[in-house]
């Protein structure tokens, strides 16, 4: 069954067009991995897919739901890593995720977990403004599961993780729908089954894994 | 008893010899009656408050020149200290103003630049908080320092400057009579000399507070190299 | 979907806290609201006639600018922080969000409240009744909601600084004229006091009441 | 090392290039200062008789918040994007960066004056003179030099919105006291004009000497 | 000829230690990649030889300056990439370049020729806050080579670069001696001859190419 179906997804900022009449369907569990140049658009689609954006034109639907329409009900099932981190740097990291469990309105030992898978345990006192680039990553990577999502959005996840990054991805996107952004083909090929190549917003191509080996 | 212990003591026997002077040896003023007895500490806090400012200009334009840290100290002990003593000044003088003018506060020069001058060092303070520990903070105080030490001058000659209600310039003008003026140097004596305890004081407490920075600096590196892995 | 009432809070405790941990706003605030005092005795040149005359208006100029900081921060910040999307991909209501921060940002402007009106006393001579406490307060509710609403829309646009008052002020003049008037009355001047009281209340509710329909749209965008 | 001279005009071009494209702080400035008329207005019951005493306060009051918001913007912006840091990886001199802002920043002011004063002379009846203008003009020239040297300050900061006012209005204080007395004599009260003047000038002359000296250490850090 | 050498490098946040003497000598020419963990000292060590932050304590010689003192003659020298891109959004990507053409002091042709060789001749009329991520990031690895730096600084430049990023990269540090952070050790062992591992902010270790080889 499909999560995603996407129908001539196009977004227009102003003159310039950054996403063309793209059409996407995603089943569950499947993970599809959003290749491109810079600029090509895969930000741009993301942002549509988690709901955060609306497209110009183009019809979506999310877990059976329209995603232009039914938002706060998808967002229950969506999580959502977006370029900036997005945090309270005056709350700890631990704060941070306490709070937006109450958002998510999940218990709190979530925000316990989520600190430990994404191994940041060792700060969880310290003032996510405090925090290293790669840190923040992953307290944002860990915000975005709190409410275990059945469809995970992440935008270069991996652009500022360590060495471990590529164990920590395949931990969170295990059992879960997933579309990533990546400019890592080896990363994309390890992680997910297939792949979309976007080339000034339109889509050239979608691979399975066999065909993604260079 | 250390060195600092005793210098407090000193600094608190001297008030209080202050306080004998002005309450069994200075007599009651004609006109105002009791209350005039606010003057002697009064006027001596607010000279005291300008020595505190001149250090933190001095410490500041110092610390400016060649990063000196213990210029930088002195002017932040001297902020402090400093703005305890306009406090007690605007205090006293309203305390003083309620039953002369009959009202805490006007907006008289004096009173007004004295409040500006309050507010300037409590801003000194919170940069000092609000910026980057180091050198950050100590730069940026020092120029906030140097800046708000131009409304020493104003305080001071406001009353001569504007027409205002507050008296004006009463001691240089020899308008006392001898008790009054021997009471009053000898009661700014005494605040001096606790202004300058006061800022040794703090002065020392700053050291230890870098210091206790730098001796964790120390023992971390001692701790840590136990545990290190080898290089390889 | 989660339990609104939980959201708020947890929203407004957040921002509380992180107040407290970083002492930004108060102390800042409380002292700006003293030195607006001190500016407004040199451009008037205050004597014990004109004061009673002149202190309400010092009054709210200095309330206008200080709730202009407060509400304007309390979207700023997410705003600086990329954490308003974050917040808003969350499944909870706008409108919870929404009153989290406003709450927040009214109990700090009252916060600062707490400091102008005896500071006003004392600089100005003007009693500090509880009538004037009363109208002060009736006017922040009302000027809160109004306020939070525009910060929150202005948070997402450009030259956000400056889009906020020219928003928020027009609205609150009804706050400010009602508001003006029953506080001249409180300390002394000749006018109906239950009559400004009762226009306040009435503003309140309207203004909550839309603000709390409007929160929706202004945020969920 | 590079033209100081060019770097100035560099960094105020890139300024007020920004400016124009986003039309930010101008247009929305100047209707801020509108509507403080307008809400001075009903904070003080305003009749013909009292306006030439209360329209110089109500001139200096939004002179004042107008600047801070003017030079508080000027490094915000860069503190924002983190480019303040990459102007700082360069070797232009930090004096001439700052001065190139600092000229913007003032330019920008003094668009938002060419709002201000005609709108108090609408609204309050009062003489729009040369005099009153060139005392405007004085005091705002000392003022953009201290104000945009605390402004590249607390634009490091925490809490920088609320530093700004609270370290730069008590040095503002003599411009707003000579200036407003200035302006009042213009404007038909009995006093010295020019001894006002002068002091202007003398307080301009120091406050640049000073800041060009002390913006080294500001910016440097 | 070592153009840095550093002794002691430490740097304290209050009472964390970011970085613990670190001793390094880096020669002219040599590219060096800093590796480690998220949260090891990275960043920290890269401001510093930046002459963006000071350290605690230590010394630090950059081309034969002491790097705590001359730090505008330096400058001049030193070309720096930042994690955030710190740009100006209203100016056009041309505009940014050529205005930090004047603050360096160099013609504006260099400008020009800077967009051309990271690829953004096509977009150099956009505001550069309608870039793309990787297009900004592009647009500030082109200025920080303007004035032609004999050291570059490069803090995970290749974060969100695109699958030509390597060879950008190997472009723009062609004759220079570059310090350069990364998470990739593919891409450090590709376009560095040495290595520099940290930990916990201290130095666990230099190598030479042929050792890093996984
Ligand atoms: C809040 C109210 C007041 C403030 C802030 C204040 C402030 C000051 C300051 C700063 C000085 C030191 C001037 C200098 O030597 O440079 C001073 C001196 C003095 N004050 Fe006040 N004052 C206040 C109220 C009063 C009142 C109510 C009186 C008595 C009517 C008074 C009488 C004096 C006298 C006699 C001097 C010494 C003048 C001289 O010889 O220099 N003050 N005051
Ligand atoms: N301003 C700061 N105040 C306190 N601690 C800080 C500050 N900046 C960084 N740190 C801490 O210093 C340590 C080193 O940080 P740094 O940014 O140098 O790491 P990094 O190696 O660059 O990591 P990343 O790979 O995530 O970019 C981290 O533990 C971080 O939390
Ligand atoms: N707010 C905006 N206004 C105008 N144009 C925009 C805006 N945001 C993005 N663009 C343009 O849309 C195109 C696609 O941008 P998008 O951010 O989706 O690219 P991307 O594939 O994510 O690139 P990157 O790999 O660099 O992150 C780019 O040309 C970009 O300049
Ligand atoms: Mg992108
Ligand atoms: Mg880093």
């Amino acid at each position: 069954m499909s999560i995603i179906v996407a129908n001539g997804l196009t977004h227009w900022f102003g003159k310039e067009v950054a996403l063309e009449s793209v059409d996407l369907a995603i089943d569950a569990g499947e993970h599809m991995a959003v290749l491109g140049e810079n600029g090509s658009g895969k930000t741009t689609l993301l942002r549509i897919l988690a709901t955060a954006a609306r497209p110009t034109s183009g019809r979506l639907e999310i877990m059976g739901l329209d995603a232009l329409r039914e938002r706060r009900r998808l967002r229950q099932r969506i999580g959502y890593v977006a370029h900036a981190p997005g945090l309270y740097p005056a709350l700890s990291a631990a704060e941070n995720l306490e709070f937006f469990c109450t958002l998510q309105g999940v218990s709190r030992t979530r925000a316990v977990e989520a600190l430990a898978l994404v191994g940041l345990a060792p700060v969880a006192s310290r003032p996510a403004g405090l925090l290293s680039r790669g840190m923040q990553q992953r307290l944002a990577i860990a915000r975005a599961i709190l409410h275990d999502p059945k469809l995970l959005v992440l935008d270069e996840p991996d652009a500022s993780l360590g060495s471990d990054g590529a164990e920590l991805l395949a931990a969170v996107m295990l059992d879960r729908t997933v579309v990533l952004a990546t400019h890592d083909h080896a990363l994309a090929n390890r992680l997910c089954q297939r792949t979309l190549t976007l080339r000034h917003g339109r889509s050239v191509g979608t691979a399975t894994r066999l065909h993604v080996v260079r | 008893m250390n060195r600092y212990e005793k210098a407090a003591a000193g600094g608190v026997a001297l008030m209080l010899a202050a306080a004998a002077a002005i309450f069994l040896f200075a007599p009651t003023d004609a006109l105002q009656g009791p209350v005039q007895r606010i003057f002697y500490l009064h006027v001596s806090a607010a000279i005291a408050a300008y020595g505190c400012f001149a250090v933190v200009l001095v410490g500041g334009a110092i610390y400016l020149r060649n990063g000196s840290l213990v210029a930088d100290r002195f002017a932040r002990a001297g902020a402090l200290v400093g703005l305890v003593f306009t406090t007690v000044t605007l205090v006293m003088g309203m305390l003083w103003a309620k039953p002369i003018w009959g009202t805490y506060w006007t907006w008289d020069a004096r009173l007004t630049s004295t409040l500006v001058l309050w507010i300037i060092y409590a801003g000194y303070l919170m940069v000092r908080r609000l910026a980057e520990p180091g050198r950050q903070a100590a730069r940026f105080a020092a120029v906030v320092g140097i800046f708000g030490f131009i409304d020493v001058p104003v305080v001071h000659f406001s009353v001569t400057w504007w027409r205002t209600v507050h008296p004006g310039p009463i001691i240089v003008n020899d308008a006392l009579p001898p008790e009054m003026l021997a009471t009053f140097f000898f009661t700014m004596a005494c605040t001096l000399v606790l202004a300058a305890v006061m800022i040794g004081i703090r002065y020392r407490i700053e050291t230890l507070t870098d210091g206790a920075e730098q001796t964790v600096t120390e023992l971390a590196r001692v701790v840590g190299a136990r545990d290190a892995e080898p290089v390889n | 979907m989660t339990n609104s009432f939980a959201v708020a809070v947890a929203v407004a405790r957040k921002d509380l806290i992180a107040e407290w941990r970083t002492r930004e706003l108060v102390p800042a605030l409380a002292q700006f609201v003293i030195l607006a005092l001190v500016i407004a005795n040199f451009g008037f040149q205050i004597d014990s006639r004109n004061a009673p005359s002149i202190a309400p208006g010092v009054l709210w100029l200095a309330l206008v600018f200080a709730g202009l900081v407060a509400f304007g921060r309390a979207f700023a910040a997410e705003r600086e922080q990329a954490s308003l999307e974050a917040l808003m991909m969350t499944p909870a209501s706008p409108v919870a969000i929404f009153a989290g921060k406003a709450l927040a940002a009214t109990l700090l402007l009252i916060g600062c409240e707490a400091v102008l009106l005896p500071a006003l006393a004392l600089f100005f001579g003007t009693p500090l009744s509880v009538q004037v406490v009363a109208a002060v307060l009736l006017a922040t509710i009302g000027m809160a909601a109004l306020g939070c609403l525009f910060a929150a829309m202005v948070a997402r646009v450009r030259a956000r600084e400056l889009l906020l008052p020219l928003l928020t002020l027009p609205l609150w003049i009804p706050f400010i004229v009602a508001g003006g008037q029953a506080v001249q009355v409180a300390m002394g001047a000749t006018g109906n006091y239950d009559q400004a009281m009762a226009l306040l209340v009435d503003f309140d509710i309207l203004f909550v009441v839309l603000t709390s329909l409007a929160a929706r749209f202004v945020l969920d965008e």
